[in-house]
C-alpha cells in the first residue's frame, strides 16, 4: 500500500513541478523568440537582487512576473458569482495538469513498479485525454459567466463555440493514428511507431497538420487567439480577473499547450524515440521534451507572423474545411492500411488529400488572390 | 498554380529568416534597433555623452539655454534683454525683465530671464529671432523635478551655460555659429574702421578748412576758434 | 404596500436581466480604445456581430489651432503645423510655407526646392510604413509588421533629427526656403537609407501580400466606389484605391515635381486590400523620386531673400500639397498686419473619415476596426 | 461492494429524477431531471453486468454506450425544441404552455 | 476497504449533485451541479470495471451535454439563470409521494428474497473487445444509431434555426 503511494508520488511530483517550472521557462522563451523575430532584444534588464549576476539574458524575468502577479490586488467584481469566479481558474488548471500524466514519458529513474503505475499504460489513454481536455471549455464558460460582465460573457461564448467546434477535427485526426496503431494505449502507439513515425506517411502528415491546427484553436493560440482579441470590443473571458487568478489562467493555458503538443509528439513523432536512445535510455525523456519544445517554437513562430481570423471565418474553417478533410483522411488511412502496399497507396493517398484540400479551399474563397495594379502617368 | 497556404509559408519564411539572422548576420545584429537608453543607472548625472546610437545625439535639440563667453556667467552674458524672443515665442513661455544699475540706467543685461519648460515646445523660434546669438538649444533632457509648480520654471542662473559647454554638446553647430559671429564682428570692425577713417578724414578736412579760413581772415577773435575745433 | 411592491419590482427588475435576444447592442468603442488610432470614439449599434449603424465621435484632441494662429505672427504658427498630422510634420510645414509664399512671393532657391521634395518624400515613406504596420496590427498580427516598419522609420527619423534637430516636430521649413542647410554627410546617409529601403519593401510584401489570412480579412471589405469617393471629397491613396486618378503632385505640379518621372498606382476594387496595396506601391514610386532628387541636388543657399518681418498685403490664398493622407490645404486671409486675419486648414483625414459609416455598415465589428485602420486617420489633423 | 448497494443508489437517483420532472415548472430543469433518470438506468446496466452471470458478453457496457448516444441525441433535440418554444411563447414555464388544452 | 470508502464518497457526491441540480433556483448553478453528478457517476463506472464507458460518459456528458444545456439557458429567458418558481411550485406534495413510493416498490423484491449473487472474477472489458463486438454482433444497432444521430443533428438545427431573417447588411460579404 505505502509502496504504491511512494511510486505514485515519485511519478506525480516531478511531472507537476517539472511542467510548472517549464511554464516559467516557456514564457521567457516566448518573449525572447518573439523579440528576435521582431528585431528586438527581449527582456534582459532584470537582475538577481543581492548577487553580482547582472542580467543573465533576462532569465529572471518569469520570476519577476510571478512575484508581480502574487503582489497584484485580486479584484472580484461586486455582483460577480463569488464561488464560480474563484472556481473558474482552478478548473482551467486542473484538466491540463491531470492530462500530463497520460503522456508516455519514460522517467529516467523509473523502476518497474513505477512504470506499471504510469497512466500512459492505461487501455484507453487517448480517449481519457480528450475526455479531460473537454473540461477546459467549461472553465472558459464559467469564467465568462461568473464575472457578470456583458462583454466577458460574449467573449466566453465565442471561446466556447471555438473550442467545441475544433474538438471534432482534433479527435478525428487522432482516430487515424489509433486506427493505424490498433489501440489507444499511449505506450503501444509509441511502440507501433518504432519502425516509422506516423508523420512520414501521407495520411499521417495530413492528420498531424489537422491535429496541430486544431490544437492551436483548442488552446486559443496564434491565428485563433480570438478571446483576447484586443482589437475588437470583446476583451475575452478573463477581463475581470487580476492578480494570481489571472496567472492561473496563463498557467492553465501553457500546461494545455504542453499537454496537446505532448500528445502530438506521442501520436505522430514517435514519443521518446530518437538517436542514441538505445545506448542511454535516459535520453528518451530528453527527446520527448525536445520535440515538445520544437512544436512550441512553431507555435511562437506562428504567433509572430500571422494575423487573426475573424469569428465567422474561424467557424467556417473548422466546419467546412478541417472536418471534411479529417473525415476523408480517416477513409484514406483505412484504405491505405487495408491495401498495405506503400508504393501504391502513399502517392494515391497524398494526391487525393491534397486535391480535396485545394478543392475545398477553392470552393470557399474562389477569388481570394493577390491582385495586379495599373499605373497612371 | 498558387499552392494552398503558400502565402502563409512565405510569410513564415521571412520571420524565420529575421529570427535566424538576428543571431548571425553582422549588419542585422547591430541594427537590432533597440537603442540603449542614454542614462545608465549609477552613471554621474552630468552631461549625457552625445553618442550616435543613443537617445542624445549631436543634433538633438530639447530646451533653450543662455550663453555667456568667458568664465564669469554674468560677466560675459550675451543676452541684452531686448525681449524679441519673448514676443516671438509661440507658446509665450519666456519672461524677461531688464536690469538697471543704481542710477536707474538700463544696463544691457536681463535681471530676470525665466523659461517655463513645461510650456516650452522646443521649436527653436527664439534661437532664430535672437539677433545676439544669446539663446541656443540644449540636448539634455534629464530635467524632471519633484515639485510640479515651480520645478520646471528655469531661472536665469540655471539657464546660463558657457559657450565652451555649447561646443561640447553641439560641436558642428557651435563652430558654424562662432564662425558666423566672428565674421560679422570682423565686418562690423571693418565697417567701424571704415566709418572711423571716414570720420577722421572728414575731421581733418574740416580742420584743414578751418586753418585755411583762419589764414585768409585777420586775427580778431582767436580764443573762440580754438574752442570750436 | 405600494412602496414594498415598488421595491420588490425594483429589485425584481434589477435581478431580471433581459435575455440575450438579439436586440441591437449599443457599443461605444471609447476614446482610448487600443485600435482607434488616438482619441477617437465610434458609437456602434450591433445586430449580433454585424454593424447596423456607426457614428464617429471626435474632438477630444481639439487644440484650437486655427483661432490661436490668428493671434500670432505668421512664423509663430509654423511649429504648430508640426502638431497637425504628427506623422509627417515636414509635409505640413511645406503646405503652410507654400500658402504663405503665395501671399508674399519669395523666390525659393534651387537647393531648397530639392531638399523640400526630399523631405516630403521621406515623410511619405515614414507615414506609409507606419500605416501599413498599424493596419496589420489591427488585423491581429502581434506587432511583427509594425516593428519591421518602425525599424525603417527609425532610420528616417534619425535623418530628420540630423537635419532639423527634432525627430518628429521638425519645424524645418520657412517662407522662402528652409531654416538651415543639412549637415555635411547627410546626403550620403540619406542615399544609404534610400538604397536599403527596397530590401525592406520586398520583405514586407513577401510577408503579407499573399498571406491567405490577410486576403480573407481584407478583400471585399469596406468597398468604396469611385463615384462615392469623389462625391464625399475623399483625396489621397483612399481615392486612388477606388480607381480615380487624382494626385496633386501631377495635377498642381507644385515645387519641382514635374522634373521627376514617377507613376501613380491605381486600385480597381476600392476595398481595404487595395488601400493597403496602393500605399505599398506608392512607397516604391517615392523611392524613384528620392533617387533622382538625391542624385542631382545642386549646392547653394537654402533661404531666399525673405523680408525681415513677414507682413503680406491684404489678400487671400489657398495653398495645397499632396500629403501622404490626401490633399492638405491652407487657406489664409491676410489683412496687411503681421497676423493672419483667417487661418484655415483643410485636413485630409477628417474628410476621409466622413465615409466611415457607409464603409462599415453590413460588416462585422472586427471589419469595422480594419476599415478604420485602412482609412488612416491621425487625430491631430482630424481635431486640429 | 455488492449489487444491492448499487441498486439502492440508482433507486435514490431515480427518485430524485422523478422529483425534478414532476415538481419543477421550468422545461430546462425537467430536461436536467430526465438526464438524471438516464444516468440512473445506465448505472443499473453496468451494475448488473458487473455482478451478472457471464460478463464476457459485454451486454452491460454495450447497452450503456447506446443509451448514452441516444440520450445525447435526445438532449440536442429537446433543447432545440425548448429554444423554438421560447421563441414562440416567450416563456419556458410549463404552466403557461397549455394552449393544447381547450380554454 | 478502499473500495467501500470510494463507493460511499462517490455515491454521496452523485446524490448531492442530483439534488442540487433539481432544487437550485439558479439554473447555471444547477447545470454545474449536474456536471458534478455526471463526473461522480463516471467514477462509479470506473469502480465497476467499465472504464471505457466511464471515459465516454465524461466525454459525452460532461464535455458536450453540459455545454449544450448552458447554451440553452443562455438563449432562453434567464440569462442570470435564476428561475423564480421554487421547488414546491405546483402539486409538489403528490410529486414527492410518487418519487418516494416508486423506488421503494421497485427495490423490495431483490432486497427481500435473494441474497446478493457472489461477484465473479473482475471481467476485463477492453476497448478492443467492445470494438470487435460492436462491429460483429451489434452492427445493425450501430448503423441505426448512426442514422438516428444524423437525424437528430439535422432536426435540432432545423428546429432551433427558426424563420429565415432577411440578411442584415446590403453587401454582406460571402
Amino acid at each position: 500500500m505505502t509502496q504504491t503511494l511512494l511510486n505514485l508520488l515519485a511519478i506525480a511530483v516531478p511531472l507537476a513541478v517539472g511542467f510548472a517550472s517549464l511554464f516559467a521557462f516557456t514564457t521567457w522563451l516566448e518573449r525572447k523568440i518573439l523579440a528576435r523575430i521582431q528585431n528586438r532584444i527581449g527582456p534582459n534588464r532584470i537582475s538577481l537582487p543581492f548577487t553580482r549576476f547582472r542580467r543573465l539574458f533576462g532569465l529572471i524575468q518569469p520570476a519577476a512576473d510571478g512575484l508581480k502577479m502574487l503582489a497584484k490586488e485580486d479584484i472580484v467584481p461586486r455582483d460577480a458569482d463569488k464561488l464560480l469566479h474563484l472556481l473558474a481558474p482552478i478548473l482551467s488548471l486542473v484538466p491540463p495538469m491531470m492530462v500530463l500524466c497520460l503522456l508516455p514519458l519514460e522517467l529516467p529513474y523509473a523502476t518497474a513498479g513505477m512504470r506499471a503505475l504510469q497512466a500512459a499504460a492505461l487501455d484507453n489513454a487517448v480517449l481519457l485525454f480528450f475526455a479531460i481536455t473537454s473540461l477546459n471549455t467549461l472553465a472558459v464558460f464559467m469564467a465568462g459567466w461568473a464575472s457578470r460582465n456583458k462583454y466577458s460573457l460574449l467573449g466566453g461564448m465565442r471561446a466556447v463555440a471555438q473550442m467545441v467546434s475544433y474538438e471534432i477535427p482534433l479527435v478525428l485526426s487522432a482516430a487515424v493514428v489509433i486506427m493505424a496503431a490498433g489501440g489507444m494505449n499511449a505506450q503501444a502507439i509509441v511502440e507501433a511507431q518504432r519502425a516509422q513515425w506516423f508523420i512520414f506517411t501521407p495520411w499521417g502528415l495530413a492528420a498531424f497538420l489537422i491535429f496541430f491546427i486544431a490544437s492551436l484553436a483548442e488552446t486559443n493560440r496564434s491565428p485563433f487567439d480570438l478571446p483576447e482579441a484586443e482589437s475588437e470590443i470583446i476583451a475575452g473571458y478573463f477581463t475581470e480577473y487580476s492578480g494570481f487568478k489571472f496567472a492561473l489562467f496563463f498557467l492553465g493555458e501553457y500546461l494545455a499547450i504542453f499537454a496537446v503538443s505532448g500528445l502530438a509528439v506521442t501520436l505522430f513523432l514517435g514519443g521518446g524515440a530518437g538517436p542514441w536512445v538505445a545506448a542511454y535510455p535516459a535520453l528518451s525523456c530528453v527527446w520527448f521534451l525536445a520535440k515538445i519544445f520544437a512544436l512550441i517554437f512553431v507555435m511562437i513562430w506562428l504567433r509572430g507572423t500571422l494575423p487573426r481570423l475573424r469569428v465567422d471565418q474561424l467557424m467556417g474553417f473548422a466546419w467546412k474545411f478541417l472536418l471534411p478533410l479529417s473525415l476523408l483522411n480517416l477513409f484514406v488511412a483505412a484504405a491505405a492500411l487495408k491495401l498495405a502496399k506503400p508504393w501504391l497507396s502513399w502517392p494515391v493517398g497524398a494526391l487525393v488529400l491534397y486535391g480535396a484540400a485545394v478543392a475545398l479551399s477553392r470552393s470557399h474563397r474562389a477569388d481570394a488572390a493577390p491582385r495586379t495594379y495599373s499605373y497612371a502617368e | 498554380m498558387r499552392l494552398l497556404g503558400f502565402g502563409i509559408l512565405k510569410g513564415m519564411a521571412v520571420t524565420l529568416e529575421n529570427f535566424v539572422r538576428s543571431y548571425f548576420d553582422r549588419d542585422r545584429r547591430h541594427h537590432l534597433f533597440t537603442k540603449e537608453y542614454a542614462w545608465e543607472p549609477g552613471a554621474p548625472a552630468e552631461v549625457l555623452p552625445a553618442r550616435a546610437d543613443t537617445t542624445v545625439t549631436a543634433h538633438s535639440r530639447n530646451f533653450p539655454i543662455l550663453l555667456h563667453d568667458g568664465a564669469d556667467p554674468m560677466g560675459g552674458i550675451r543676452c541684452v534683454a531686448c525681449q524679441i524672443c519673448e514676443r516671438e515665442c509661440p507658446p509665450q513661455c519666456i519672461y524677461i525683465e531688464k536690469d538697471y544699475d543704481e542710477q536707474g540706467k538700463y544696463i544691457k543685461r536681463p535681471a530676470i530671464f525665466d523659461i517655463d519648460l513645461s510650456v516650452c515646445m522646443s521649436c527653436q523660434i527664439c534661437v532664430e529671432v535672437c539677433p545676439f546669438d544669446a539663446i541656443v538649444m540644449d540636448s539634455q533632457f534629464e530635467l524632471s523635478t519633484a515639485n510640479r509648480f515651480g520645478g520646471l520654471l528655469q531661472h536665469r542662473d540655471q539657464l546660463l551655460k558657457s559657450n565652451e559647454y555649447y561646443h561640447r554638446i553641439h560641436p558642428e553647430e557651435a563652430r558654424a555659429r562662432d564662425d558666423r559671429m566672428a565674421q560679422e564682428k570682423a565686418e562690423k570692425e571693418a565697417k567701424q574702421a571704415a566709418a572711423d577713417a571716414a570720420k577722421k578724414k572728414a575731421a581733418e578736412a574740416k580742420a584743414a578748412a578751418e586753418i585755411a579760413a583762419e589764414k585768409s581772415k585777420p586775427e580778431p577773435s582767436a580764443p573762440t576758434a580754438g574752442g570750436a575745433a | 404596500m405600494s412602496a414594498a411592491a415598488a421595491t420588490a419590482a425594483a429589485s425584481y427588475s434589477l435581478v431580471r436581466q433581459p435575455a440575450m435576444e438579439t436586440g441591437l447592442l449599443e457599443v461605444s468603442m471609447g476614446p482610448h480604445h487600443p485600435s482607434t488610432h488616438g482619441v477617437f470614439r465610434m458609437d456602434v449599434r450591433l445586430d449580433g456581430e454585424t454593424v447596423v449603424a456607426l457614428k464617429p465621435v471626435f474632438g477630444y484632441l481639439h487644440r484650437n489651432h486655427e483661432k490661436l494662429a490668428e493671434g500670432m505672427s505668421y512664423l509663430a504658427s509654423m511649429p504648430f503645423t508640426d502638431r497637425l498630422d504628427y506623422f509627417n510634420s515636414m509635409t505640413n510645414n511645406w503646405a503652410y510655407a507654400l500658402a504663405a509664399e503665395q501671399l508674399l512671393p519669395i523666390e525659393v532657391p534651387e537647393r531648397a526646392q530639392y531638399l523640400r521634395v526630399i523631405m516630403a518624400e521621406l515623410t511619405r515613406l515614414v507615414n506609409h510604413t507606419s500605416l501599413v504596420g498599424f493596419f496589420l496590427n489591427d488585423l491581429g498580427a502581434l506587432g511583427t509588421p509594425l516593428l519591421y516598419a518602425f525599424r525603417e522609420r527609425e532610420r528616417i527619423l534619425d535623418l530628420f533629427e540630423q537635419a532639423s534637430g527634432a525627430r518628429m516636430m521638425c519645424n524645418y521649413f520657412r517662407f522662402g526656403g528652409l531654416r538651415c542647410d543639412v549637415p555635411e554627410g547627410w546626403l550620403a546617409r540619406a542615399r544609404a537609407v534610400v538604397d536599403a529601403f527596397p530590401r525592406f519593401l520586398d520583405e514586407f510584401e513577401k510577408l503579407l501580400c499573399e498571406n491567405e489570412i490577410v486576403l480573407a480579412r481584407t478583400q471585399r471589405v469596406g468597398v468604396l466606389s469611385g463615384a462615392q469617393a469623389v462625391n464625399a471629397g475623399i483625396t489621397g491613396p483612399m481615392l486612388r484605391a477606388s480607381g480615380v486618378n487624382y494626385d496633386l503632385r501631377k495635377v498642381d505640379r507644385y515645387g519641382i515635381y514635374e522634373r521627376f518621372a514617377f507613376r501613380v498606382p491605381l486600385g480597381s476594387a476600392g476595398d481595404c486590400y487595395d488601400r493597403f496595396m496602393i500605399r505599398l506601391l506608392e512607397m516604391r514610386e517615392s523611392l524613384k523620386i528620392l533617387d533622382a532628387a538625391l542624385r542631382d541636388i545642386p549646392t547653394g543657399p537654402v533661404m531666399g531673400n525673405a523680408p525681415r518681418v513677414f507682413k503680406p498685403a491684404a489678400s487671400e490664398t489657398y495653398g495645397r500639397v499632396e500629403s501622404p493622407k490626401g490633399e492638405l490645404g491652407f487657406y489664409l486671409i491676410a489683412d496687411g498686419t503681421t497676423k493672419p486675419y483667417r487661418y484655415r486648414v483643410r485636413p485630409p483625414s477628417f474628410i476621409n473619415l466622413t465615409v466611415l459609416e457607409d464603409l462599415c455598415v453590413g460588416h462585422t465589428i472586427a471589419d469595422a476596426v480594419v476599415i478604420l485602420g485602412s482609412v488612416d486617420i491621425v487625430l491631430g489633423e482630424v481635431d486640429r | 461492494m455488492t449489487l444491492n448497494h448499487y441498486l439502492v443508489l440508482s433507486a435514490i437517483l431515480l427518485g430524485i429524477g422523478l422529483l425534478g420532472v414532476l415538481t419543477r415548472r421550468n422545461i430546462i430543469v425537467v430536461l436536467f431531471s430526465i438526464e438524471i433518470l438516464f444516468n440512473a438506468a445506465n448505472l443499473n446496466f453496468i451494475a448488473f453486468w458487473r455482478f451478472g452471470p457471464n460478463p464476457e458478453a459485454l451486454m452491460g457496457p454495450m447497452f450503456a454506450l447506446f443509451a448514452i448516444a441516444v440520450a445525447a441525441a435526445e438532449v440536442a433535440v429537446g433543447l432545440a425544441l425548448v429554444i423554438a418554444v421560447y421563441r414562440h411563447f416567450k416563456t419556458v414555464d410549463l404552466e403557461k404552455l397549455d394552449t393544447l388544452r381547450e380554454p | 476497504m478502499i473500495e467501500g470508502v470510494a463507493f460511499y464518497i462517490l455515491s454521496t457526491v452523485a446524490v448531492l449533485g442530483a439534488l442540487l441540480a433539481v432544487s437550485r433556483r439558479n439554473l447555471v448553478h444547477g447545470v454545474f451541479a449536474l456536471l458534478l453528478f455526471f463526473a461522480a457517476l463516471s467514477g462509479l463506472f470506473v469502480m465497476l470495471m467499465a472504464d471505457y464507458v466511464a471515459a465516454v460518459q465524461v466525454l459525452v456528458y460532461v464535455g458536450a451535454v453540459g455545454i449544450l444545456q448552458l447554451f440553452a439557458i443562455m438563449l432562453t429567458e434567464h440569462v442570470t439563470g435564476d428561475d423564480l418558481r421554487r421547488l414546491g411550485a405546483r402539486g409538489w406534495f403528490w410529486g414527492l409521494m410518487l418519487a418516494v413510493a416508486l423506488p421503494v416498490v421497485l427495490l423490495l423484491p431483490p432486497l427481500l428474497n435473494g441474497e446478493p449473487p457472489v461477484p465473479p472474477a473482475a471481467p476485463q472489458s477492453t476497448a478492443r473487445q467492445l470494438g470487435s463486438q460492436l462491429m460483429e454482433h451489434y452492427v445493425v444497432p450501430l448503423e441505426v444509431l448512426a442514422l438516428l444521430l444524423t437525424g437528430a443533428l439535422i432536426g435540432a438545427v432545423a428546429v432551433a434555426h427558426g424563420p429565415e431573417k432577411d440578411p442584415p447588411g446590403k453587401d454582406r460579404p460571402a
